[in-house]
């Protein structure tokens, strides 16, 4: 180990610990507990989701019979990849290559604002067809052989697609701040091989993002594309 | 053996093949092609079981992996587990009213 | 003074034994228990105190007793269980042959109206030895019917019917309570259950006197509503024919089955689309905000009848006899 | 030593620095858990002076002292302020914060910074539900049950649901924070078999606190939502279910419950065995009971919804496993009490507090269990029933504990000893005034007389002056308390470092302790209660 990055580490160990090794498993662990409200967090979203569309079925095929598919195919692409940049990323910081990283995570940066694009892209969709719940919600489903049966609980459902798209939306915005945070400060020499915990929880962060979206795009995009039309 | 100590005491002990890293993307990429294939074909009921276990597999791939839960301490571990199971008890104990509400109308 | 100073409800129906019996129970046990902890507490703080007992014996734990006071605890609780499911198993389960009554619950006050068409505010009157099962439904938000007297509480939801029986077996005028925090007048959206003998009850019903039963009101909204238009008596409606249908079950165009009750009723007229009935299409309006509470309930009412065994007495002379129908 | 602390300012944490700026930046954890201690006690006094106005305005029938709207803002603003902004944070942010890291032997907690801005946001928090309050008011009750609260209610109810949504911030990064300290930065040799039971008990608060808090907070915000938008996810006339709302809601509230009472049982364990002189009865089980409250807790909340209008079905299943919860507290109440048989009992004011503790918790957990039982839960749902249950178990035994801890660590928080006379009769006083005011509540509410009522039937009236009473003798037992503890700040005897003769690491530091806690990271060789081992005598501090 360079005698340069035992100083970065010297300099990182907070007074409260005995060595970086309990430091650094410390702080992952607390990043993973913090992930674990996250959870809960999106949990009661998904348990409102769960139960709506266990009660109002048809309304949720109809509404979601309405998701652009392809771009939100894309849109798990762009994801995905984002991932594999971040724990490529993660992977260069491990390896004491703050440029390398920077590059990296420049590219998880544009792939995340790729995702926001594709979404806001989606998101007008709707908006001009009124498919955002409140006052001005009307639901069509396009195809005048099989008007809709239950507008007012699709709105529900769509009430949930912005409630929970919104909400991930909202965490990939924080994580892009996050990660730009990230390459100033290691570029900024604030890593080491031997230090490189942040970088390592802003990647579980983003993963955990990631994750919340391959959960997001079955359960709105996918499971009725073929029912009840 | 080696390894095991290494991981005690060296932080980049799960330094990751990239080669791994690239296998596990490309796997994620093919189950999302198919999940989107498969949401295009009339399966019935198992539309939407196809389409969780492929999310559940994708989402195991990302954990284990991206999130080095596979190179973590068993107190991660047990947190992830720990986090699924009061999620599960959330979902299904809100869903023993929902799903029983109808058992319990009185006829006339 | 105890005239003044009450301290137990009054018992006024025939499950209000069975509540305060497990009560009592309860009581009992709880008060053992209390008792208990406290003797024991002050028996060792008196006796072991640092004054005559300078030095503590460590004691480690003891297997046999905590398993003695973790098993013994969880039996009673079970006995205490099995009890209250069984009085609550009774409340939800409405006896056959219920004299109705429809309770609308608004901020503040109670609507009543009886199945022969008599309508109440804050006031229900009911015969004695009856059994009375109310459908109740909220007009804005939550409300909650509770007669002490009666240990019978149930939430009034918006959007919902929801159910409440009892059968009062002792004459007199008791609290009608709203429990559920309904808003600023909360507290003086009271009224009074007045139970009667059967004859006095069939004279406050005639004195009281009604435009029509609830029913034939139902009926009447039916055919101003145009619901007769398609829903009609023989087979060859748009609609499902309603003879008979109420408390059946009901095949579904998704091939899910459904109970045809008050619920159901209640969501057809409201939101048609969610529930179409096998082979028919997702043609009818939906009527949300078009009708109130009471109409929905005399509609109800009206649905329900047809599927009464003795026909011409409240429909009049187009309801046809029930068995003919279920042909289709 | 004794003679040291007198003449000798030893530096500590509270004068090693000076300034507001040293308390508003400090990451250190005892000086967080003051700025908690005072945050709170502020809280309290709102609270409690709202509470003092719904006791007068019910000593008569008639509703006569303040206008309907006001009473129901009234009781409102003391369950929530209460409920989110005292109880929750009381034991474990202020005791819980101060002394976890003592006793693990740590000189912080895991993350400092974290914790500090726990503080803040709890203040952003309260300052936003104030603020809330004082514009106007709420109406809704503290469980802000749907749709009054989405579409019926025109008071500030974004302003509270949003001032508790980030308050419930603070309590994660809290919960958070104890549970990696607790994994993470114990001391060598103390092993979790030697931990001491209140670290248990916070921890398991913290687990509740961790995967319970963020479901109330997104049901909170989609009500916001819900206001702001005008949708209906919980609107029945938009089609929404209310009763969705009541299961997302309890889900997280149910189990605050035992956020609250957990970490006050964790305190009774430290002073029963303490003032006893013995190692607390059958460790293990009191240490897993903890986790066993924490893990059923989380299993029982739809027992708030038995008339509710859900399935009969569901009711039952919730019924049982409302009872299985009821043993794990049982099983803990009969080991306090054997914790004495034979023990060496002093009464000092935190032991008295922890007899009443015991006693009162006895009689708020099985009242508990008349309100699992289906049948007659029917009956007693929302009567003062439940008001009089929930104040036993939350005044009657949280209060009590939290109390008894400030009490017991007072001379290590302040360095500075209590007067004991004062400090005994204040015990009494909110023994006595406590079930004045509440014993004659489960008579009102076996009658019948529902919670949230402004006015009331006459035939209620004598029990109610009876338990208004009451609330005055107990708001005297917590003035008084308030008035010598800042009294003692200055003219309190010099506290030696363990006046107690307690075992734990935090009877080892000096009081107050130093900023870093401990000269050198201890090594942990004894059982957790040793007291066997523990030099009997020479402990007459005090008086």
């Amino acid at each position: 180990m360079a005698t340069s990055d035992i100083q970065v580490a010297e300099h990182a160990l907070q007074h409260h610990f005995a060595d970086m090794e309990q430091q650094q498993e410390t702080s992952t662990f607390g990043m993973w507990m913090f992930l674990v409200t996250e959870i809960m967090f999106f949990g009661g979203l998904f348990c409102a989701y769960l139960v709506y569309r266990a009660s109002y079925y048809q309304a949720f095929v109809e509404g979601s019979q309405k998701m652009n598919i392809w771009l939100g195919a894309t849109n798990t692409a762009v994801l995905i990849c984002s991932s594999l940049s971040m724990a490529l990323g993660v992977r260069a910081a491990q390896m004491g290559k703050p440029k390398l990283m920077a590059v990296l995570l420049l590219i998880t940066i544009v792939l995340g604002c790729g995702f926001l694009g594709i979404k806001a892209v989606e998101y007008h969709e709707h908006w001009v067809n009124h498919e955002f719940p409140g006052p001005n919600f009307h639901f069509e489903t396009g195809d005048p052989a099989h008007p809709a049966t239950d507008p007012v609980h699709t709105e529900i459902y769509f009430s949930l697609y912005w409630a929970m798209t919104g909400l991930h939306a909202l965490h990939m915005v924080i994580g892009v701040g996050l990660v730009t945070w990230i390459i100033i400060a290691g570029l900024g020499g604030a890593y080491s091989r031997a230090y490189f915990t942040p970088v390592e929880n802003v990647g579980l962060y983003w993963h955990f993002v990631d994750l919340v979206w391959i959960y997001l795009f079955p359960l709105l995009y996918l499971i009725s594309k073929k029912h009840g039309g | 053996m080696k390894q095991m100590q290494e991981e005690h005491f060296d932080p980049m002990s799960h330094l990751v093949p990239i080669s791994l890293y690239v296998t596990i993307w490309a796997a994620l990429m093919v189950f999302t092609g198919i999940t989107v294939f498969a949401a295009t074909v009339e399966l019935g009921v198992f539309n939407i079981v196809v389409a969780l276990l492929i999310a559940t597999i994708k989402g195991t791939l990302v954990v284990l992996f991206f999130m080095h839960l596979r190179y973590s301490t068993k107190l991660t571990m047990v947190t992830v587990v720990a986090a699924i199971f009061f999620l599960i008890i959330l979902f299904s104990l809100s869903m023993t009213d929902y799903l029983t509400r109808a058992w319990s109308t009185s006829l006339r | 003074m105890w005239k003044n100073l009450p301290l137990f409800p009054e018992r006024a129906s025939a499950l209000a034994w069975q509540v305060d019996g497990l009560y009592f129970l309860l009581l009992g046990v709880s008060a053992f228990f209390t008792l208990l902890i406290f003797a024991l507490i002050l028996v060792f703080a008196l006796k072991y105190r640092r004054s005559v007992h300078p030095h503590a014996v460590q004691i480690e734990g003891s297997l046999p007793l905590e398993l003695a006071w973790t098993l013994i605890p969880l039996g009673i609780c079970m006995i205490f269980f099995a009890w209250g499911s069984l009085i609550y198993f009774q409340e939800a389960r409405p006896p056959k042959g219920a004299m109705e009554v429809y309770v609308v619950g608004k901020q503040w006050m109670w609507k009543f109206e009886h199945e022969t068409g008599q309508r109440e505010i804050n006031q229900l009157h009911v015969p004695i030895g009856r059994d009375v099962r109310l459908v109740m439904s909220s007009q804005d938000v939550i409300h909650d019917f509770f007669v002490p007297a009666f240990r019978v509480k149930a939430d009034v939801l918006p959007g919902r019917f929801t159910e409440l029986w009892f059968r009062p077996t002792k004459t007199g005028t008791y609290h009608l309570f709203c429990s559920q925090y309904c808003g600023t007048d909360h507290s003086r959206m009271i009224g009074q259950v007045i139970v009667m003998e059967p004859v006095a009850f069939q004279a406050w019903l005639s004195a009281e006197g009604a435009t029509g039963t609830l029913p034939e009101n139902g009926q009447q909204l039916f055919q101003q509503l145009g619901c007769a238009t398609c829903h009609r008596f023989d087979t060859q409606g748009r609609g499902p024919n309603l003879t008979g249908v109420f408390g059946k079950t009901v095949l579904l165009d998704d091939g899910r089955t459904v109970v045809a009750d008050e619920n159901y009723v209640r969501e057809s007229i409201l939101n048609p689309g969610a529930k179409i009935v096998s082979g028919f299409k997702p043609i009818m309006p939906s009527f949300q905000g078009q009708v109130s509470e009471e109409s929905l309930m005399a509609l109800v009412a009206y649905i329900k009848s047809l599927a009464q065994p003795q026909p011409n007495e409240p429909g009049g002379n187009h309801a046809p006899a029930p068995e003919k129908s279920n042909v289709q | 030593m004794a003679t040291a602390v007198q003449t000798v300012e030893r530096e500590n944490y509270l004068n090693s620095d000076y300034g507001i700026k040293s308390w508003l930046l400090t990451t250190d954890h005892k000086r967080i858990a003051l700025l908690y201690l005072v945050s709170i006690t502020a809280m309290f006094w709102i609270g409690g002076f709202f509470a003092m106005l719904i006791r007068l305005e019910l000593l008569t029938p008639a509703g006569d002292l303040v206008s309907s709207d006001t009473y129901n803002k009234l009781f409102t603003m003391h369950g929530i302020i209460m409920v989110f902004f005292f109880l929750i944070p009381s034991v474990p942010a202020t005791l819980g914060n101060f002394l976890i890291p003592l006793m693990v032997g740590a000189k912080d907690l895991a993350f400092p910074r974290v914790n500090l801005l726990s503080w803040y946001i709890y203040m952003v928090g309260a300052i936003t539900a104030l603020t809330a309050m004082v514009m106007g008011g709420v109406d809704t009750g503290w469980t802000f049950y749907t749709p009054f609260s989405t579409t019926y209610s025109n008071t500030h109810v974004m302003g509270a649901a949003i001032g508790i949504f980030i308050t419930g911030f603070s309590s994660i990064l809290t919960g958070l924070n104890f549970i990696v300290t607790i994994h993470r930065m114990r001391a060598p040799g103390m092993t979790w078999r030697r931990l001491p039971l209140f670290c248990w008990a916070n921890y398991a608060a913290a687990l509740i606190m961790v995967l319970g808090t963020p479901v109330v907070a997104i049901t909170l915000l989609l009500v916001a939502l819900e206001r702001a938008f005008n949708i209906g996810i919980f609107n029945p006339q938009l089609g929404g279910d209310p009763l969705l709302f009541q299961h997302l809601f309890w889900f997280y509230s149910h189990p605050a419950v035992y956020i609250m009472i957990l970490p006050g049982m964790g305190v009774i364990n430290e002073i029963v065995t303490c003032f006893s002189r013995k190692r607390v009865f059958g460790y293990e089980f009191v240490a897993l009971a903890s986790i066993a409250i924490a893990v059923l807790g989380f299993l029982v909340w739809a027992h708030h919804m038995f008339v509710a209008g859900i399935s009969v079905y569901a009711a039952l299943v919730f019924s049982l496993l409302s009872y299985l919860v009821a043993i794990p507290s049982a099983v803990k109440v009969f080991n306090w009490t054997a914790t004495l048989y034979k023990g060496s009992i002093r009464y000092e004011t935190p032991m008295l507090y922890a007899f009443g503790f015991i006693g009162l918790f006895t009689v708020g957990g099985l009242t508990g269990v008349f309100l699992a039982s289906l049948g007659v839960d029917v009956h007693v749902h929302d009567t003062y029933f439940v008001v009089a249950h929930f104040h036993y178990v939350m005044v009657g035994g949280m209060v009590m504990a939290y109390m008894a801890g400030l009490h017991f660590w007072w001379p290590k928080i302040t360095g500075r000893m209590y007067p004991e006379a004062w400090a005994k009769l204040s015990a009494l006083l909110v023994f006595v005034g406590f079930n004045t005011t509440f014993l004659p509540l489960f008579i009102v509410g076996y009658m019948g007389l529902p919670r949230r009522y402004h006015a009331y039937p006459p035939e209620f009236q004598v029990l109610n002056v009876l338990s208004t009473a009451g609330a005055s003798i107990l708001a005297v037992g917590y003035v008084l308390p308030m008035i010598y503890f800042l009294w003692s700040l200055r003219y309190g005897e010099p506290a030696p470092p363990n006046p107690w003769n307690a075992v734990g690491l935090e009877w080892m530091t000096p009081s107050p302790p130093p900023t870093h806690n401990f000269d050198e990271t201890p090594i942990v060789t004894w059982e957790a209660y040793d007291y066997e081992h523990q030099p009997q005598e020479e402990v007459t501090v005090g008086h």
